[in-house]
């Protein structure tokens, strides 16, 4: 008998790890069950659906990458319903998993190219696979700048991460927060203002961007100044979805589906896009 | 009248007198229906009147809604208020289709455990005649022909 | 191709309602809706349209799409048995048009939406052509046909003496056996001649601008002044063949010591809904009722036929015919056709006059 | 009595200089579409005062577009002064909207007409809304002009359709209402119609609690409406906004009445008379004893 597959119906995992990332942010670690385990083939950028089975369930970007763990990963903050049922649950519990869905960063094409990875508070989790699959296979990609911004650092995430990414060869990661408190030492201003300070040279440069809306329409703006021109410009959006397949006729910005033509798009395509992200 | 019917109430109960009431039924152990589920809410003015509704769409057959005597609130007037909104609500559900009887609004307060008892016992033997309320989620068999 | 009495019609109709369960127009309440009909002698013969669209027994208005339960730790997930066949009776040529572009974006577009698709293989469709269009019916001008049967398996004509019946389809021959016919051997209409024929009765004929037409005027002061008016109900998508937009969301149905019965819906959703692109965070890329209303018209007329290949609107009428405020799609149209007139007259100065400044309209 | 065309005349000229002295940014009134259907109309230059009409299908009420120009085009600054045609039910929504703070007075410059009913159907012959012949109060409660002559009609007190279900018993009411809320679609016209409903996020949208699902059934149709019937007590004017615009016919009237009814006999108060006055369920009277 042949399986039936129905793309609204999630597969079963367990959560087998929940760990507080930020104030108010937790990373959530689930392994499917073995039946549906290597359906589950995914790359940087691609979302799934996680269930919270009673509340229902919400998009969020794959933070992991599937060769280091078969736990997927995903930091997730608590801002509505589902997050905050998400939030609640405790290792051992199940949910669903709707994926993997929408394209992924063509990190093939990135190879002997500098990668200046640029994200923002809770925005920045999908970009954590792309910085894992540099660091993995290091010697395939050019410098890696890392810019990491939040509104303040009880904000910022994958902290316990930074000393690996900055150990990497050829690797720098520059932090920044809106509003520092006392025991801030490091960069203060938005993400623009660092990114104007590191000034990374457009010269076989690709720039990733992950981040809320504004800090996604500002820093493109900036890079523009800084003479990079759309084309090596990457951002993943994010809009409330309800199926993630294309149907259910939510995330459109004109006629582009976030869901289905993206979350992936190159700011020339957002710059084409009828409708405004913001 | 269905006679294995045991009506399922729901009582919001002002914390202040009517709760305390209820605590008082029971430990002058004076017996009163367990059908009824009890709810504590800090004053019956804040028991918004969708909240019986939606006590009743989820299966409740009654509802009792019980505070301080007028002029004894804690909160000087929640219950004036609540006895406006209750004396047009009142009517107004029955006119929608769930009987007068169904829903009780009274005070009580923190000494008349007796009182509390016999609230209770009347409420629920009135609902026991009407039997269940059919519009609910439980029932679904709302669609009666004309 | 057999005509028949309106007797042996309706026996027939009687016979295929003791098989299946049949979806025909009705009186409900003295409005026209499709219901299931218990006998033949409740269809309405006379609706042309009712007020929703027959789409609603395809794409319900709610559903469960999960049947979910929690017990001791684990999580069974069931989908919910399907309806089964069923037969929408009396359908009208726009309605079974636009279930080709339901198709279109619910199935053809992988992965297919299953429960759409399961309903969308049960359903057989039994046409009765129009002989008269209302005032607000353009279906001609976005290329249908009042008596086009081509989406339909059998399609019922009236004819003075009772009904033409044509078989379309084999599910269709087959659902017709057992109908006493009078006379048998009329060949077949040509699909569309009689609406042809019969074009100057439609009071309502626009030309719908090509989609490539519609881009250049996205940011035009027209949608602000249009939504102006605009109530932001969603009485037009939900009365629309063609709008498919839901919502999915989580139900507790019951619970017990140890045991959580939830059901997953999904209902109709409107682009209209304030609330529609509102995510948790509060963020909001359309907040503004005429950048939702505007959102309407361009995936009828843009998106759809350019993500999905389909038409957006098949010209029913139905929302024009249910706003409250008047907001007319085929005046909507003939506006934006008027845009683009104006817009190709614009440029072909600008050609003729090299120093002409162009005009920035002002975004939204 | 005045002749129709002589007052579409005064709305005319009265909007015309109000546009071209600037004292207000749009005058809210009626146009006639090509169809030849009445509807809602916004003029923004002297010039398109022309399209304004009055006759006896100005039906709508415009006082619910009040709401979107309280936060005018998603800004914080203050509103720009707003005319707007209003009949006595309108007028009396007005009120309602003052009273509420949601509106000042001050920037709403009020043509207040004349009402003689507005009719249902097509034709000269069509028949009076069933509203218009219960209307008692022909003449707006409030304006700045006031187009057409006062009068009074001597309302026509009617409650045989409430009284007609009141003779029933509870359980056939409540398979009335079943009978009447299957055909909802939930579209929420009656909601966005109503001048009195203005939430940001209505209990029905909110999720959080969830008051009402997503289902399409009974359970939720059912709390939607009388929710809605009940958030307007004391403060329907009973324009029958929500009745016209539902796509399904259900008698709305009868929810929202038999409230105004009941308003009337238990506080002996009619909504929208006086911006002052509060609602009833907004107030108490000292040592007061209802019945319940």
């Amino acid at each position: 008998m042949t399986k039936v597959s129905n793309p609204m119906k999630p597969y079963l995992g367990t959560l087998t790890g929940v760990k507080d990332l930020a104030s108010g942010i937790k990373l959530f670690q689930v392994v499917l069950d073995d039946a549906t385990r290597e359906c589950f083939d995914y790359a940087p950028g691609q979302f799934a659906f996680l269930s919270a089975f009673g509340v229902g369930e919400a998009p969020f970007g794959l933070a992991s990458v599937p060769w280091r763990s078969e736990e997927l990963e995903f930091a997730i903050m608590e801002v509505g319903t589902v997050t905050s049922a998400l939030h609640r649950m405790e290792p051992g519990e199940i949910v669903g998993v709707r994926g993997p869905l929408g394209n992924c960063f063509p990190m093939d094409e990135f190879k002997g190219k500098h990668v200046v990875v640029l994200g923002g508070g809770i925005g920045g989790a999908p970009l954590r696979s792309v910085i894992q699959t540099i660091l993995d296979r290091r010697a395939d990609y050019g410098r890696l700048d890392i810019l990491w911004a939040a509104r303040e650092p009880s904000l910022l995430i994958f902290t316990d991460e930074y000393d690996e990414w900055r150990a990497a060869p050829d690797t720098a990661l520059h932090l920044t927060v809106d509003l520092a408190d006392g025991n801030w030492t490091g960069h203060v201003g938005l993400i623009t203002q660092l990114l104007e300070k590191v000034s990374p040279s457009p010269e076989n440069t690709i720039a990733i961007i992950c981040g809320p809306p504004m800090m996604i329409k500002f820093t493109a703006l900036t890079l523009l100044k800084l003479d990079f021109v759309p084309e090596q410009m990457i951002m993943t959006l994010e809009a409330k979805m309800k199926c993630g397949i294309g149907k259910c006729g939510r995330c459109n910005m004109g006629d582009r589906f976030v869901c289905i033509h993206g979350p992936v798009f190159t700011c020339t395509e957002v710059y084409d896009f009828l409708e405004s992200v913001v | 009248m269905d006679t294995d019917f045991e009506p399922r109430i729901v009582g919001f109960l002002c914390n202040w007198c009517s709760y305390a009431g209820a605590d008082m039924t029971g430990t002058s152990r004076i017996p009163y229906p367990p059908n009824i589920r009890i709810i504590r809410v800090p004053c019956s003015g804040r028991v918004n009147p969708l909240l019986v509704l939606k006590a009743f769409l989820e299966g409740a057959d009654g509802v009792l809604v019980a505070g301080c005597h007028p002029g004894d609130c804690h909160y000087a007037d929640g219950n004036f208020y609540a006895q406006r909104r209750y004396a047009l609500m009142h009517r107004f559900l029955d006119y929608v289709g769930i009987e007068a009887g169904r829903l009780r609004v009274d005070w009580v307060s923190a000494a008349e455990g007796a009182r509390f008892a016999e609230v209770v016992g009347e409420l629920t033997h009135v609902v026991r005649t009407l039997g269940p309320w059919s519009g609910n989620r439980m029932g679904q068999d709302v669609t009666l022909p004309s | 191709m057999v005509t028949t009495t309106r007797e042996s019609l309706w026996g027939w109709l009687d016979n295929l309602i003791a098989r299946y369960p049949v979806i025909a127009p009705r009186r409900v309440e003295g409005v026209p809706l499709f219901r299931r009909i218990a006998a033949a002698d409740e269809v309405a013969w006379d609706v042309l349209r009712t007020v929703v669209s027959p789409k609603a027994w395809l794409f319900p208005d709610s559903e469960v799409i999960l049947e979910i339960e929690k017990r001791a730790g684990d999580v069974t997930l069931s989908e919910p048995p399907s309806a089964g066949e069923q037969i929408l009776f009396a359908i009208r040529p726009c309605d079974a048009r636009a279930l080709r572009s339901l198709d279109a974006m619910l199935v053809d577009h992988s992965p297919p939406d299953v429960y759409f698709a399961r309903r969308r293989r049960q359903v057989a469709l039994v046409g009765l052509a129009c002989r008269q269009p209302l005032v607000d019916c353009f279906c001609t001008s976005t290329g249908g046909a009042p008596d086009d049967p081509g989406d339909m398996d059998v399609m019922l004509y009236e004819i003075d003496k009772g009904y033409l019946v044509q078989a379309v389809t084999e599910r269709g021959t087959s659902l017709l056996s057992g109908l006493t016919a009078a006379e048998t051997g009329h060949a077949p209409p040509a699909p569309g001649s009689r609406g042809e024929s019969r074009r100057m009765a439609f009071q309502t004929q626009v030309s719908v601008p090509e989609p490539a037409a519609w881009p250049a005027h996205f940011d035009d002061a027209y949608w602000a002044r249009l939504a102006d008016r605009c109530l932001g109900c969603r009485i037009c998508t939900y009365v629309c063949p063609t709008c498919r937009c839901f919502d999915v969301r989580d139900y507790v149905t019951g619970a017990g010591p140890g045991i959580v019965q939830i059901q997953r819906l999904r209902a109709w959703d409107a682009c209209l809904a304030e609330t529609y692109r509102r995510a948790a965070g509060g963020h909001d890329p359309r907040p503004l009722k005429a950048q939702r209303l505007r959102n309407r018209f361009y995936c009828k007329f843009l998106y759809v036929p350019e993500d999905f290949g389909a038409i957006g609107c098949v010209g029913c009428g139905r929302c024009i015919a249910a706003c409250p405020v008047n907001i007319d799609l085929s005046e909507v149209l003939a506006e934006v056709a008027q845009m683009v007139a104006r817009r190709q007259q614009e440029q072909m100065e600008v050609f003729a006059l090299p120093q002409t400044e162009g005009k920035v309209s002002e975004r939204m | 009595m005045m002749d129709m065309t002589e007052m579409t005349e005064q709305i005319r000229v009265k909007a015309r200089e109000l546009l071209s002295k600037d004292e207000v940014a749009c005058v809210i009134g009626y146009e006639t579409g090509p169809r030849g259907i009445v509807r809602p109309f916004f003029a923004y230059e002297p010039d398109e005062a022309d399209r304004l009409v009055w006759n006896d299908r100005c039906a709508h009420n415009l006082t619910t577009y009040l709401h979107d120009w309280k936060h005018p085009r998603g800004q914080s600054q203050m509103p720009p002064s707003v005319g707007i045609v209003v009949k006595a039910c309108d007028a009396r929504a007005l009120n309602l909207l003052i009273q509420e703070r949601q509106l000042t007075r001050e920037w709403i410059y009020v043509i207040a007409v004349v009402c003689q009913g507005m009719r249902d159907g097509d034709g000269e012959e069509a028949p009076l809304q069933a509203r218009c012949g219960r209307c008692a109060e022909r003449t707006p409660v409030v304006h700045d002009v006031l187009v057409g002559e006062p009068t009074v009609t001597p309302a026509r007190v009617d409650w045989s359709d409430v009284q007609a279900l009141e003779v029933m018993t509870a359980r056939e009411r409540l398979a009335f209402w079943a009978r009447q809320f299957d055909r909802c679609l939930r579209c929420y016209a009656c909601r966005q119609a109503c001048p009195g409903c203005y939430c940001y996020e209505c209990l029905a949208e909110q999720v959080d609690p969830l008051w009402v699902g997503i289902g399409i059934d009974f359970s939720e149709k059912f709390f939607f409406h009388v929710m809605r019937a009940y958030h307007l007590a004391g403060r329907c004017v009973d324009c029958n906004e929500c009745e016209r615009v539902c796509p399904v016919n259900i008698p709305l009237s009868l929810l929202n009445r038999r409230i105004v009814r009941e308003i009337t006999e238990l506080f002996d108060y009619t909504s929208g008379l006086s911006p002052d006055e509060p609602s009833p369920l907004t107030t108490f009277r000292p040592n007061e004893e209802l019945t319940l």
